[in-house]
C-alpha cells in the first residue's frame, strides 16, 4: 500500500494520495511552503469559464469535528489557469488535475476544451455539484443530467476523466454508474454535505443568505466511508475517496474499504504538510500505527 | 480574479513548528498574555505578521493571533489574547510545558520606515497586541514613536511595561474615563497627528475607519496602515475563507485577509464593504 | 421559549423537549432512574407488528462526536406495548408518542390499528426510513411511497400522526411535503446518517455485514439543522427536530431555526436526565447560557 | 422479545454523580488503579455491579468498568482499569482532582450467599477487578474464599495486597510462568473445585466458558456466576446495544449486558453464541 496506483486512460499516480480541491489552491502555496513532494496528486481549485470574485463573507465557519464553506468558487477562470499557471506546473512531481466547475454542461465543456491541450494537465475532475442546471436540479443529483455533463466532456477531452460526486442524494451508486456509463475514467466522493450553523445571538444563521453550505472535515468520515463502500460496490471503474482524512490511518482505511486513491481536504489547512505526510507514511508501511 | 495584482506575503518564510508554553499571565478580564518558545517563530516575525496556533485537545481549526512580543534573546514570542471563545479560552489556560503548534509568520505586516521620522500608533482594545513588537522595531530603526493607546475601561489597556523604553509622550483614552482621557480614541487624535508620517492601526473596523479617515484629511502626507481581522481556515491562501473587501485600482475586489493582509494601506481597504459585514466579523 | 407546543389534532406537549427513539426505550428506564418528569414527550423505541429480536452484535460502534448502530429494531411487538406497556404509562406527565416500524405500508397500517383505541398513546410517529419496501426502495426515500403509507395510516387513526423522515435522500422537502398531502400532522426530522466504520485490524467495517449503520449524536447537527431549515421553508406543518442535540442551547437553536419541538437523541446515552434539564432551563429562560 | 422473563437490575439505585479522581496508580504495564471519591456509589455499589465514568474531554459515550475496591469510610471507589483505547488512556492520565461523572451502581452484580460455605474466585487478567470488592463482602458474610488469579505474565496480575485480609490459601498462575504456575486457569481449577459451593468468573470468554464447563462436570452442584462483556452505548438499558447471547429455558435469546448481566450464571449464556461473535467482543 502506499506505491503507484493507475486511474485510467494514462493516469497514473506515484502515490494514492492527493490534494482535494478547493483545498490547495494551484499547488503553489504548498510548493512555497515546501509541502508539495510526496504528494500524488494535487486537484485545484474548482474552475470555471470565466473569473469568479466567490461569495461574500463570513465564507467559513467552524462546528465540532468539522467546517462549514460556502466560497462561491472564487477562482481565476480557465484563460489564467492554462495560460499562467499550468507552465509554472512544470516538472512538478505530484499530477495535477484541474477541478472544474460549471452551471451548464456548455461550461463544462468550454472549461474542459481549454484545458486539453494543455500538456501540464494530467486529468480533469468534474465538480458536478453546482446548483442551477435544468430542472431545477443539481447536475450532480440527476443521473441523467450527470451521464449527459460525462458524455460531452469525454467527447472534447482525451485526458483521464474523473466525476466528482456529491453525497446528498438518495443514491450515490446510482448516480455513479451512470457517469461511469457516460465515460468516466473514474469518480471521486465525496464533495461537502449541505450543513447549517445557527447563531442565536445573531437570531439567523452564521453564514450569509439561508445559511446552507458545505460540510467537511472529520465529522463526515463515517458517512464518506459509506458512501465510497457503496460505490464500491457498484461500480467497475476506480473509485477515489475523500472525507474528513486526517492521518495515514484514515487513508489507509479508505483504501481497505476498496478506494483506489484518497484525497485529503480540510486537514490541510490546519495541518499543513499532512497529505505528504501521509503519503510517505503509507509508502513506508507505517500508517497502522 | 484579482489577487495577482496585489502583493502578497512570501509563505517560504513560515514554519510549522511545536512550540513550548513557558506560561500565561493575565493582564485583566479576559486578557492573557501567552509566552511560547518558538525558535524558528522568534528569528523571523516581523510587526504586524501573525501566526496559526493550534491547541489540542481544541477546536479543530488553529486561530490566528499577531506576534506581540519577539525575544530573540529567550526564543520566544508572546501573544496578547483576548478571550473570546473556545480556542482562545483554552490558550488562555495553557499549563506551562504543553505544546502548541505555531505556523507562521504568515500575512503582511506593516511596511518599516527606511528613513526615520515619527509614527503614531492607535490601538483600540486587544488591537494593540502587535504593537509592543511593532514600537519596537521602530525605535530601533531610529523612529520616534508615538502611542494612542485605547479600551472601553483601565483594566482592559495593553500594560505600559509590555511596551519598549523609550517611547515618545503618549496618551490613553478609556471610554469610561476609568484611565487616562475619557472618550474614544478618535477624540484624542486630532491633536497627536501633528508632524506624524505614519499611522499604524489596529481595532475594530468603525475605529479604523475613522482613524483613516481622520487622518487622510488631518495629515494627507502620513502613511496610514491597519491591521484587519477576518475568520480564518488556513492563514495561507487555499481556503479562501479570509475574504475581506479591498480596493484594487479604486475597484471593489475581494481580497485575502491572510495573504494581503492583515496589514494593508487605509486606501486599499473598501471601507464601504467592510461596514456590510455582519458585526461578528468586527 | 419552552411552554406549551401544539402540534396538531389535539396533541398538545407541555414544552417543546421530547427524548428521541430508540433512545429511551419505552420510558420504563428514565422512570426508574427519575428523569421522565419535565419532559414533553416520550418517542418510544420502534415498534412493528410481530416482536422482533434484533441484529446479532456488535450492535454500535463510537466515532468521534457521535455512534453508529444496527440494532435492528428490537421490541417486543405491538401486542405487548398495547396491552402491557400502555397500561404503565398512565399518569405520566410527558406524552408518549409510539414510534412505529414496519416493512410494508400493511405492517404500519396494523401497528397504529392496534394502537388507535389505546388511550394512553398520545400520538403515532411513523419511522418510514426502513429498507426492503416496494420497488426495492425504502419507504422514506420515495414520494409516492411516503405519500401512501402516511394516508393509509392517516385512514386508521384518529391520532395526531408525525411522520419521521430519514435525511438519506436529495430532496428532504419533497418527501416532507409528500407526507403533508399524505395527512401528516407534522414531521419529524431526522433519523440517522448512513455511516461506515472500518476496522484496519479486522480488514472489515467494525459492524457485521457489509456495515452500514446509522451515525447519530453531535456530528450530525449541521447536517439536520440544513434538513430541517429546508422542510421549515417547505412546510406548512411543524417540523420536529432532531439530531446532535446534546444542549439546551442546540435545543434553542432548533426552534429558533423554526422547529416546533425537538427530540433528544444519542445525548440520552451519556448524559442520562440531559432532555429533562433541557426542557427545564428552556422554559426558564437559561437556554441562551 | 425476550428481556421481560430474565432478571434485570433495579435502576432506582443508580445515582449520576460528579466523582473526583484522588489518584492513579500503575500497577503493571497499561494496568493502573484509578481512585475516585464519590459518595453515592460507595454507599450503594454490590460486587459485580459496574459504573458509566465519563472523561471530558474524551470520547463521546461513557465507558463500563466494574467496582473493584468500595471504601465506605473514606468514600471511595476504585477501578482496575487495563489501558485499551482512548477512554481508558484518558483515565489512566487522570490527574488528582479532577472530576469524572461516575453513573451508577448499574448491572446485576454477583449473587451473595445466605449460608456461609466455600467460594472460588476464578480471575483471567484485568478480569480480576471485581474480585476485591467481592472477597471483602464474602469474607463479611463468613464465607471461606479461595482465588485462583491468571494472567499472561507476573506484572499482569491483580496484584495480592489489593485483596482483603484472610483470604483462604489462594493460586497464581501465568501464561509464561513468570510467578506463579504455568498454564493456564483452567490447568490448576480441577483441584480447587473440591469442596466449592460457589465459583465465580471473570475474564476472556474462552475462559469463562472453559471454566464453566469444568465446574458443571467436577462439581454440579456448585453455583457458577460469570461476569461477562459487552460494548455499551448507555449502561441502563435504552440503546439496545449490549446485547449478548443468553439462553432462556434453553432457547437462545438476545439479552442486554447491561441489565441482565454483566453477572450471569454460567448455565444462563448461549457459549455458542458468543463463541461466533467477532474477537473484539471478547
Ligand atoms: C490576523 C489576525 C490577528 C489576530 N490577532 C489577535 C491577537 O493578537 N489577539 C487576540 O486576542 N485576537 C486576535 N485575533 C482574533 C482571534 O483570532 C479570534 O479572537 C479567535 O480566532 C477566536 O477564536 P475562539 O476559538 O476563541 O472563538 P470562537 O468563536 O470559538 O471561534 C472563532 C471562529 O469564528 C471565526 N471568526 C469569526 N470572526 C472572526 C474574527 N474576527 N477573527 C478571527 N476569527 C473569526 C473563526 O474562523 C473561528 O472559526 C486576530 C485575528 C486575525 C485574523
Ligand atoms: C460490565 C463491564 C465491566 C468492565 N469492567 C472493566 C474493568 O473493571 N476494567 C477494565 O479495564 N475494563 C473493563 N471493561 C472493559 C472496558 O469497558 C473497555 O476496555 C473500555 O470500554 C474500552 O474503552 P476505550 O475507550 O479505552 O477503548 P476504545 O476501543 O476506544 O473504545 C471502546 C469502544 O469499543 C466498544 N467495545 C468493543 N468491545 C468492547 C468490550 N468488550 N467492552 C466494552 N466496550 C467495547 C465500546 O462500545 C466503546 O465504544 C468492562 C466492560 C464491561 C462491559
Ligand atoms: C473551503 C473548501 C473549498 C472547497 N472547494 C471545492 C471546489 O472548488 N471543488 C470541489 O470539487 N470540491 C471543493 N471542496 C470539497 C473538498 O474537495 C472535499 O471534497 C471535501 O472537503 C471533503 O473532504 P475533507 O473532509 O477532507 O475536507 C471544498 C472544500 C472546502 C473545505
Ligand atoms: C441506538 C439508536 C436506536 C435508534 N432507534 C430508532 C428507532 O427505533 N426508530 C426511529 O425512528 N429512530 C431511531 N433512532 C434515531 C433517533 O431517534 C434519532 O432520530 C437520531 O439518533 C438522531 O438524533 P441524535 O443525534 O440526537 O441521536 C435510533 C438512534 C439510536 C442512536
Ligand atoms: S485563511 Fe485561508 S485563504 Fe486566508
Ligand atoms: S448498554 Fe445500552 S442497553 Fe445495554
Amino acid at each position: 500500500m502506499g506505491g503507484e496506483v493507475v486511474i485510467g486512460r494514462g493516469l497514473t499516480l506515484d502515490n494514492p494520495v492527493g490534494a482535494a480541491s478547493g483545498t490547495f489552491g494551484y499547488g503553489f502555496e504548498a510548493e512555497r511552503m515546501g509541502n508539495l513532494a510526496g504528494l500524488g496528486a494535487v486537484f485545484t481549485k474548482g474552475t470555471t469559464v470565466d473569473p469568479r470574485p466567490g461569495n461574500a463573507p463570513p465564507r467559513i465557519a467552524e462546528v465540532p469535528g468539522g467546517m462549514l464553506n460556502s466560497i462561491g468558487l472564487q477562482n481565476p477562470g480557465v484563460e489564467v489557469v492554462a495560460s499562467e499557471y499550468a507552465p509554472r506546473w512544470r516538472g512538478w512531481a505530484p499530477r495535477v488535475i484541474v477541478n472544474v466547475a460549471g452551471a451548464t454542461i456548455e461550461d463544462y465543456v468550454r472549461v474542459c476544451q481549454r484545458l486539453d491541450p494543455v500538456p501540464e494537465v494530467a486529468a480533469v475532475e468534474l465538480n458536478i455539484s453546482c446548483p442551477n442546471i435544468a430542472h431545477g436540479l443539481d447536475l450532480g443529483v440527476d443521473p441523467r443530467a450527470a451521464a449527459a455533463c460525462t458524455r460531452a466532456v469525454r467527447a472534447v477531452t482525451g485526458k483521464a476523466l474523473i466525476v466528482k460526486l456529491t453525497p446528498n442524494v438518495t443514491d450515490i451508486a446510482e448516480i455513479g454508474r451512470a457517469v461511469q456509463d457516460g465515460g468516466a475514467d473514474a469518480v471521486s466522493a465525496v464533495n461537502t454535505y449541505l450543513g447549517l450553523k445557527w447563531s442565536s445571538n445573531r437570531g439567523r444563521p452564521v453564514l450569509p443568505g439561508a445559511g446552507m453550505a458545505g460540510l467537511s472535515g472529520p465529522a463526515i468520515k463515517p458517512l464518506a466511508m459509506a458512501a465510497v463502500a457503496r460505490l464500491v460496490a457498484a461500480l467497475s471503474i476506480p473509485v477515489i475517496g475523500i472525507g474528513g482524512i486526517a492521518s495515514a490511518e484514515d487513508a489507509r482505511e479508505f483504501l481497505e474499504l476498496g478506494a483506489r486513491a484518497v484525497q485529503i481536504g480540510t486537514a490541510n489547512f490546519y495541518r499543513p504538510g499532512i497529505a505528504a505526510a501521509c503519503a510517505a507514511e503509507l509508502q513506508n508501511g507505517r500508517g497502522a500505527a | 480574479m484579482s489577487p495577482v495584482q496585489l502583493p502578497e506575503n512570501d509563505l517560504s518564510r513560515a514554519r510549522d513548528e511545536a512550540a513550548t508554553c513557558l506560561g500565561v499571565e493575565e493582564l485583566g478580564p479576559g486578557l492573557h498574555l501567552l509566552t511560547l518558545e518558538a525558535p524558528a517563530a522568534t528569528s523571523a516575525a516581523l510587526p504586524g505578521e501573525f501566526a496559526q496556533l493550534q491547541v489540542e485537545p481544541g477546536p479543530l481549526l488553529r486561530r490566528p493571533f499577531s506576534f506581540s512580543g519577539v525575544d530573540p534573546n529567550r526564543g520566544t514570542v508572546s501573544f496578547y489574547l483576548r478571550v473570546y471563545g473556545e480556542g482562545t479560552r483554552k490558550l488562555a489556560h495553557l499549563s506551562p510545558g504543553s505544546t502548541v503548534r505555531l505556523l507562521g509568520p504568515l500575512g503582511r505586516g506593516f511596511s518599516l520606515p527606511e528613513t526615520s521620522g515619527t509614527s503614531l500608533l492607535v490601538a483600540g482594545g486587544v488591537g494593540a497586541a502587535p504593537f509592543p513588537h511593532l514600537a519596537t522595531q521602530l525605535l530601533a530603526r531610529g523612529e520616534r514613536v508615538r502611542w494612542l493607546n485605547g479600551a472601553a475601561s483601565s483594566d482592559q489597556l495593553l500594560p505600559t511595561r509590555l511596551m519598549p523604553g523609550g517611547l515618545a509622550p503618549s496618551v490613553q483614552v478609556t471610554d469610561d474615563g476609568s484611565s487616562g482621557r475619557q472618550g474614544l480614541v478618535t477624540d484624542a487624535l486630532a491633536e497627536l497627528l501633528g508632524g506624524v508620517d505614519r499611522v499604524y492601526a489596529c481595532g475594530p473596523n468603525p475605529m479604523l475607519q475613522a482613524v483613516s479617515q481622520m487622518a487622510a484629511r488631518l495629515r494627507p502626507e502620513a502613511l496610514v496602515e491597519v491591521s484587519i481581522e477576518a475568520p480564518m481556515g488556513c492563514g495561507f491562501g487555499t481556503c479562501l475563507g479570509c475574504s475581506i473587501p479591498l480596493l484594487l485600482q479604486g475597484a471593489p475586489i475581494h481580497g485575502l485577509c491572510c495573504r494581503q493582509g492583515p496589514v494593508l494601506a487605509a486606501d486599499q481597504v473598501d471601507w464601504e464593504g467592510l461596514r456590510r459585514q455582519p458585526a461578528h466579523l468586527e
